[in-house]
């Protein structure tokens, strides 16, 4: 069911939110549940983020799968294309010189690879997108965010809590 | 897709390197034996291969940078350092590309512009060569010569380019050239015995150098044909590219260690198509 | 024994640095720079000029201009490697650090970076610039031909080509990635056109938990891409010499030497840089010197490692009975070539040392000297591989001494003006000191200290020590 | 444009007739030629000939000019151009072999820097003239020229041109033409003479199991090179015959002998004579009047003098025993002294006593036209004509084929004398130093594109003549065959006999239809003989054999003289290239490098290394030599292969004209020659001058080819056995 308000504290205290979202989590708040949260951060916080709890990420298959292609494409490429460009076996080498080939397939592998995970970044990461219109400066500064989507009724009390944990300040809107 | 059907249908074949006889099944296999016995160093054929084959005149100031591009050159060592007079006279050495079965120039051009031709010649395509230069770094004879100029602006002043051969081209800068054992004559031979139906007979042709030499110390010939006077030669000389199985023969094989027969840096195991004959002095105190 | 004592307890960077500041400081770096920095633009400037024209001249009358037979490649390809191993340090050691989580690369990775690329970019000039037809050199590449011609998958020159822009393009994204969050702030921070670009390049990046998440798994994956890449890439290199059969080139020991070399050079060239950056944009705060003593002590390491493998290509040489080989040693030893090869060993193996005291380690224009007298030995070392070689190759009667001429010498030197001018121009636009890893470098050592303090008894600060008190409003 | 157009007609009308007589010799694809069609009287060329098909080769035979040995050669040609040259199989000299001086030959005929039309001196300059206006000039000053006042002078000639030539002089009532000729056995010849009863018997090389060879460099400058060469090939295979050579300077065969010996120049008669005292010894022979120059010369004693030790003289003797029969050959050093003449008969009696003579030297028998044999050039018809100048005996002087101006050294005063010539006309095809010292050039075609015969000196087993045809049109329309110019002259003349004949190819062909009937074997007809004659490119004729009948001198070496001002001996040496610096003009010839130092585009100076120590000279140091005729500035280039007394500089260079490839290259070592001659023949002695050194201090490098390295530096690039194992193996 729709939620109706979207609403971003920023903490400038990095205990303070933490403890915030263990409220949350704790359903201090009824009807907002910690998978609504989204923690908005200026640096890599594991310790806060410990506090949401597991979210999987799914950048590593796609790695998985741009390395194999990589690999295994550039090997049937090369094969192929030296069988059908028949100059003759230099050197008294065979036409197909699996053993070179195998430097080319390595690079390869290494370039799907490392492409693949820039789409799974792209992909897992939901970019390119926009930042949102609660998003704030600060954030990109120093203050924590934690961004929920909730219910008219819920609003009061979650301020509340955020105000508890010593909130900097509180961005509103209304999703229509 | 039939790129792919075709590597999957000739796989076994397209895995065979020089070890395993090789994927190519040769016409022919053109050749050479030098005899340094006869070999004065008269030069005929280093100026015969410039009448044949275009080769640029450069001048003093290119040539002392070793810009020059004869493709046979008549080495000259001198032997005996300790002694007060070169006793016994030089030891003349006529030098040119030596056709290597396994060529080290081969595998390294990153465009394919040297490659190996049915006749078992380290062909070089001018049209293809982007001058890397790598071919010549990799040739342990230093037979290999880079165009470093466009030549044709200085070397043939009107009308001197009315004697350039148009059985071939005139290079220009930026591409690798190198003796093609007179590929332009092969050509005509071959197509002449293709007229007639008929295989190209010993003897028929030859190249500019062997047709030159006043002491017939060079022999040019099919190594294919069994009843070439160069097949025969290499034969005497126990020397040969290959045995039964086809994989490259080594100077150490000769039964009799006597015969004349060797190949330039053999140790290599570039398989060179030149085969020389020792150099003969009397012994005397 | 008083000084020391204070050294001891000096930190890579101050803890209490106000997150603001940081900002601000690094931010500065993208539009008031010192004077210095213009005039560094000027002379590289120069320098591709000259560069520039040579090669016309060179493009016009022929290769000629800079070599002779049997010298088919020499100063080009010298400098194509020593470009090579310049972008070897960058974004190994940075991928390397970041996996161990050595958290002091942290405010010197991004532009180590950086001078990957751009290293990269000015190397990859040079097997163009050596080509007879240069105008033909789309030749190696592999697309789709017309009439059923490939480039040679068995050149090792083709091998480069492919490692080469493999190691380009994962090299760029590695440090594109690493900056998104950067790009961001700078995106906050700045207006007009500028805000225009930097939206567009941070991809809108808010830093939700989310992005953070998958940034931190795709960087590490990249990571650990980067670093076999990074040694394969040298060792193709070093396989265009490795594969040939010239002795003194057809060397086993060539992969992981180059690879050592390589990893030098850019070290060398990290301290020049560092010290110049911290120079231009006023960074003493960030490139402190610890830090700067770190990659002292890694580079004399490394050089050492290079000495080491210098031995033993020597021994392998002597006690192997290749009568090429080694004669092709000995006549670097002492022929033509050995003023060249002598100062080579001078600069890789004997100065280094000079980065084992501390107080040498901490005098700037000392570190600034030796670092580019380093590089200048390593440039040396590429000449050595390929130069002797060609001149005393298998074949006696083709032997020959070449010295570079001044067309060869002007387009290395425009090679060093264009990786300057790139280098420069990478510096003002982009943010080349990490904001936001420097904040996480800021807080989490911060934290260590007040819990170290904590098990001493100290009372750790009622909030967020990172922020100023005035700074909570 | 359309002027080549004509040109290439004129070419095909050309070719018509040569085909008409069927000159050509083979070609790429014989199959679409055929004799038939060639016997086809001249088309119209609205139809082109079907023998000139586009892309095809077609070979005709001809003879090559390049040195007087006037080897047998084809030439291929292609869409009306000559293109390459290859020797002639059918020629018994050179047997379809080509040295590359040959080769080289298609360079001047496509030289830049040839002359196309006449030209005469006008306010000092060479300026163009019409051919009207040349000839007019020309009958005029020889009308009113008395006969004994008018001399040719020229190379070697032979064939119907000497014919004309001597006509004309004839004509003129003139006794004078000189043949000049650097390089020759000019001594040798006159002992050969003298002892044998001919000039140039014919060696069997390959029937000799020894060849001591006194500086006759047979393989290399000496009398027909590139038959020598053929013969040696035969000489060293099988039971492989061995060959010493004895010389100041290491020669090309020197290069390919199995014992070089240095000696000092001017003693290699002493040489000769001590090993004849060994021989004698041995218990050999001695001709009377031998007897006592031999018994003069003990081995020790000897070996003061030529500082070949006692132990080697015996050894080549004992070697000379052994090995019979030998040859014994004397070349340019021994004959280039005062007493050139005496030394040449001390090396001739070697033969006589080890009984040579008949073995390995043979009659070549007498020549059945000696009005087509040879005439020889020699450096003594030089030092005639110079002298004739000087005395101001000469209003006229027709030159052909030789550059005096460029051969003469400084006392002969050439340049001087020749102003004391009114009138002197260059009959040349490049603007040498002679034809820039004319007052009127005539341009003269080169020998690819004009009619001749030719008989060499030296005649291999099968005598014969060689025939020379053009290969392709002229290139400049302004030029004219020697042959039409003799004819022409003659016209002028006056000499009615002459009139019947429109051009030189008419009085060729006459020539040849009136040759013996015994001849003509096998032709149908005249035609037919003519068609087999040019196809073959060699009219073989029997010599009648005859016996050589050896005879001895008295023979008198003086002894050497020390010279304290000038110590060292100056050797100018001759290299299969330059020759006598008539090739200087040739590229290919400029940038093949010398064959034994391996120096291109330049002059050099051997020293021996130990000499250069003394001297305090290194390798490219600007040396000067100096003679008491003069000096030259030249680089040093330091050689075991010369006697420590000896600087050898080649000859070739120094050009002052002779076009871009010549002009200011080097130096011309001929120039400082002492004026030394020989007594009897009064040749000129080119190894009798003596030298000294200065070190510049200046110095610049030689262009040398392989300067990388000499020594194969223990790889296995030229491996060398011994003949013992060599006749093991393959020993016939």
């Amino acid at each position: 069911m729709k939620k109706s308000h979207r609403l971003l504290g920023l903490f400038s205290n990095f205990e303070e939110a933490t403890k915030a979202i263990y409220d949350i989590r704790a359903n201090k708040v009824s009807g907002v549940s910690v998978k609504d949260v989204t923690l908005i951060s200026p640096i890599e916080h594991p310790e806060v983020e410990e506090a949401l709890g597991d979210r999987g990420v799914h950048v590593q298959f796609f790695t998985l799968f741009g390395g194999l292609f990589g690999l295994i494409g550039s090997w049937v490429w090369i094969s192929a294309a030296q069988a059908t460009f028949l100059v003759q076996p230099q050197g008294g080498k065979p036409v197909v010189t699996l053993v070179t080939n195998f430097v080319l397939n390595y690079e390869m592998m290494i370039l799907g690879g490392v492409l693949f995970t820039l789409i799974g970044l792209l992909v897992g990461a939901r970019l390119p997108s926009r930042p949102g219109t609660l998003y704030s400066e600060k954030i990109s500064l120093d203050q924590i965010g934690i961004l929920l989507e909730v219910n008219e009724p819920n609003l009061a009390p979650l301020k509340s809590l955020f105000h508890q944990h010593n909130v900097v300040e509180i961005r509103e809107e209304i999703i229509r | 897709m039939s790129s792919l059907q075709n590597l999957i249908d000739n796989w076994s074949q397209y895995r065979k390197g020089i070890e395993q006889g090789g994927f190519h099944h040769y016409e022919h296999r053109w050749g050479m034996a030098i005899d340094l016995n006869a070999c004065i160093g008269c030069n005929a054929c280093s100026t015969a291969c410039y009448a044949e084959n275009n080769l640029a005149v450069v001048g003093p100031e290119r040539f002392a940078q070793g810009h020059f591009m004869h493709w046979l050159r008549v080495e000259r060592y001198w032997d005996q350092p300790d002694k007060e007079f070169p006793e016994q006279g030089a030891s003349f050495l006529p030098m040119m590309c030596q056709q290597c079965g396994a060529a080290p120039c081969e595998p390294v051009c990153p465009v394919v512009a040297t490659y190996h031709t049915p006749d078992g010649l380290n062909a070089q395509v001018y049209n293809r060569c982007i001058g890397s230069r790598y071919c010549n770094n990799n040739c342990p004879y230093r037979v290999r010569y880079f165009n470093f100029w466009s030549y044709y602006e200085t070397s043939w002043p009107e009308p001197l380019n009315m004697q350039l051969n148009p059985d071939l081209t005139v290079r220009d800068k930026g591409v690798m050239e190198k003796c093609t054992f007179c590929v332009q004559r092969i050509r005509t031979a071959k197509d002449k015995a293709k007229m007639e139906n008929r295989k190209v007979k010993d003897g028929e042709f030859t190249t500019a150098c062997a047709q030159a030499c006043p002491t017939n110390a060079i022999h040019f010939g099919d190594l294919m044909d069994p009843e070439s006077q160069v097949t025969k030669l290499w034969a005497t000389h126990q020397v040969s590219r290959v045995d039964e199985q086809g994989r490259p023969r080594h100077e150490q094989d000769k039964k009799n260690p006597d015969l004349r027969g060797y190949r330039v840096l053999e140790e290599l195991n570039t398989d060179p198509s030149v085969m020389y004959l020792e150099r003969v002095r009397e012994t005397l105190a | 024994m008083k000084d020391i004592a204070i050294h001891s307890q000096e930190k890579d960077i101050r803890e209490d640095l106000p997150w603001k500041q940081i900002n601000t400081d690094i931010l500065r770096s993208l539009d008031n720079p010192r004077r210095g920095y213009w005039y560094s633009i000027i002379v590289c400037l120069v320098l591709l000029a000259i560069g520039f024209t040579a090669e016309v001249i060179q493009y016009q009358t022929g290769m000629g201009m800079s070599k002779n037979h049997p010298h088919m490649w020499n100063l080009y390809i010298a400098t194509f490697i020593f470009w090579i191993g310049m972008s070897h340090s960058g974004t190994l050691l940075s991928a390397i650090l970041h996996i161990v989580h050595a958290d002091w690369r942290k405010p010197i990775y991004r532009f180590a970076e950086a001078m990957t690329t751009f290293s990269l970019m000015t190397a990859l000039l040079f097997p163009v610039i050596h080509l007879g037809r240069l105008w033909n050199f789309y030749w190696v590449v592999p697309y789709i031909p017309s009439r059923g011609t490939w480039p040679n998958f068995r050149s090792p020159l083709s091998w480069d080509g492919f490692a080469i822009m493999t190691y380009l393009t994962s090299s760029a994204l590695f440090l594109y990635i690493g900056m998104l969050p950067d790009l961001a702030i700078a995106r906050d921070n700045t207006t007009g056109w500028r805000k225009q670009l930097y939206s567009t390049l941070s991809l809108g990046w808010c830093g939700n938990d989310r992005q953070w998440r998958v940034f931190r798994k795709a960087y590490m994956l990249m990571a650990i891409f980067l670093i076999p890449l990074a040694v394969s890439v040298h060792s193709i290199v070093s396989s265009d010499f490795a594969m040939s059969i010239n002795p003194g080139w057809h060397v086993t020991t060539f992969p992981p030497y180059f690879v050592a070399g390589a990893l030098y050079s850019g070290c060398a060239a990290i301290i020049t840089l560092f010290i110049l950056l911290r120079y231009y944009f006023r960074w003493e705060e960030y490139m402190t010197l610890p830090i700067l003593e770190k990659i002292c002590k890694l580079t004399f390491a490394i050089a050492m490692m290079w000495t080491y493998l210098n031995l033993v290509e020597f021994a392998s040489v002597w006690y192997g009975h290749d009568v090429y080989g080694k004669e092709v040693l000995w006549g670097k030893m002492t022929g033509a070539y050995a003023p060249a090869f002598w100062s080579m060993m001078f600069f890789g193996s004997v100065l280094p040392f000079a980065l084992a005291f501390r107080s040498l380690r901490r005098h700037i224009p000392t570190m600034m000297a030796v670092s580019i007298l380093l590089n200048v030995g390593m440039w040396l070392e590429r000449w050595m591989i390929v130069s002797p070689t060609l001149s005393q190759s298998f074949y006696p009667w083709s032997w020959d001494v070449m010295w570079p001429t001044l067309t060869s010498w002007a387009i290395v030197l425009g090679s060093f003006g264009w990786f300057g001018l790139l280098f420069l121009v990478f510096v003002k636009i982009f943010p080349s000191v990490s904001m936001y890893e420097v904040k996480e470098m800021v807080y989490h050592r911060k934290l260590a200290t007040e819990k170290a303090a904590a098990r001493v008894g100290g009372a750790a600060p009622a909030y967020g020590a990172h922020m100023k008190k005035e700074d909570a409003v | 444009m359309s002027g080549n157009e004509l040109n290439r007609r004129g070419f095909l009308k050309l070719m018509g007739w040569s085909a008409a007589g069927a000159g050509l010799a083979g070609c790429d694809l014989p199959s679409t030629v055929t004799l038939e069609q060639g016997k086809e009287t001249v088309l119209s060329y609205l139809s082109p000939e079907e023998y000139v098909i586009p892309g095809i080769g077609v070979w005709y035979a001809s003879t090559c000019m390049q040195c007087a040995a006037f080897c047998g050669i084809h030439g291929r040609v292609r869409e009306g151009h000559a293109l390459k040259l290859e020797g002639n199989p059918d020629s018994p000299l050179n047997r379809g072999k080509l040295c590359q001086m040959g080769q080289a030959g298609i360079q001047g005929h496509y030289n830049p820097d040839r002359i196309t039309q006449p030209l005469l001196r006008k306010d000092g300059k060479l300026t163009p003239i019409g051919w009207d206006e040349a000839w007019s000039l020309i009958g005029q000053k020889i009308s009113n020229a008395p006969g004994e006042r008018f001399a040719w002078v020229t190379g070697t000639v032979s064939g119907h041109q000497a014919v004309l030539l001597a006509a004309h002089t004839e004509a003129m009532g003139s006794k004078n033409h000189f043949a000049v000729e650097v390089i020759g056995p000019h001594v040798g010849r006159a002992v050969n003479q003298d002892m044998l009863g001919e000039a140039m018997p014919r060696l069997v090389l390959d029937k000799a199991k020894l060849i001591l060879s006194l500086g006759a460099d047979f393989l290399g400058t000496w009398v027909s090179p590139t038959h020598f060469a053929t013969e040696y090939a035969k000489f060293r295979s099988g039971s492989r015959g061995m060959l010493v050579q004895v010389e100041p300077k290491m020669t090309l065969t020197g290069g390919n002998a199995d014992m070089w010996v240095p000696i000092r120049p001017g003693t290699e008669g002493v040489l000769a004579l001590a090993i004849a005292n060994v021989l004698m010894k041995g218990g050999a022979k001695v001709p009377e009047a031998a007897i006592a120059a031999v018994s003069a010369y003990e081995p020790a004693k000897a070996a003061e003098v030529t500082g070949v030790s006692a132990e080697r003289i015996e050894k080549i003797a004992a070697l000379l025993k052994e090995h019979s029969p030998s040859l014994v050959l004397a070349g340019a050093p021994v004959e280039g002294h005062a007493h050139g003449y005496q030394a040449a008969a001390a090396v001739q009696l070697l033969n006589i006593m080890l009984g040579n003579v008949g073995q390995t030297i043979v009659s070549a028998g007498g020549f059945p036209f000696p009005q087509l044999a040879a005439k020889s050039g020699s450096t003594r018809d030089l030092i005639a004509f110079a002298d004739a100048a000087k005395n101001q005996k000469l209003d006229v002087a027709f030159f052909y084929g030789a550059n005096p101006v460029y051969s003469a050294p400084h006392f002969l005063a050439l340049p001087e004398a020749l102003q004391k010539i009114p009138f002197k006309v260059a009959f040349a095809q490049f603007p040498d130093e002679t034809a820039e010292a004319a007052d009127l050039v005539i341009p003269l075609a080169s020998y690819l594109e004009d009619w001749g015969t030719h008989v060499a000196a030296y005649q291999p087993e099968e005598a014969g003549i060689t025939v020379q045809q053009p290969l392709m049109e002229r290139m400049y329309n302004d030029t004219i065959g020697f042959g039409d110019a003799l004819l022409k002259l003659l016209k002028l003349g006056k000499s009615e006999q002459y009139a019947a004949w429109e051009d030189y190819y008419a009085y060729l062909r006459n020539a040849v239809a009136t040759l013996p009937a015994e001849y003509k074997a096998g032709a149908a007809n005249d035609n037919a003989f003519w068609d087999q004659t040019l196809q073959k490119g060699v009219l073989k004729v029997a010599a009648a054999a005859q016996e050589l009948k050896p005879q001895v001198p008295e023979i008198k070496l003086p002894d050497v003289q020390p010279n304290e001002g000038y110590p060292l001996y100056l050797v100018p040496s001759t290299q299969l290239g330059l020759w006598d610096g008539r090739h200087a003009n040739l590229p290919w010839l400029q940038e093949a490098p010398d064959q034994i130092s391996k120096v291109v585009w330049d002059s050099w100076a051997e020293i021996h290394p130990a000499t250069a120590a003394k001297l305090g000279i290194k390798e490219d140091d600007i040396i000067e030599i100096a003679s008491e005729q003069g000096s030259i500035k030249v680089k040093a280039y330091l050689f075991k292969g010369v006697h420590q007394d000896v600087v050898a500089v080649p000859m070739g260079q120094g050009h002052e004209a002779y076009g871009r490839y010549a002009k200011n290259r080097g130096v011309n070592v001929l120039k400082i020659l002492d004026p030394v001659i020989d007594a009897k023949t009064r040749e000129l002695a080119l190894y009798g001058t003596r030298v000294k050194l200065a070190n510049t201090g200046k110095n610049e490098p030689l262009v040398i080819e392989g300067r990388g390295n000499n020594s194969q530096r223990g790889r296995k690039l030229v491996v060398t056995i011994s003949a013992d194992q060599f006749r093991k193996t393959e020993g016939a």
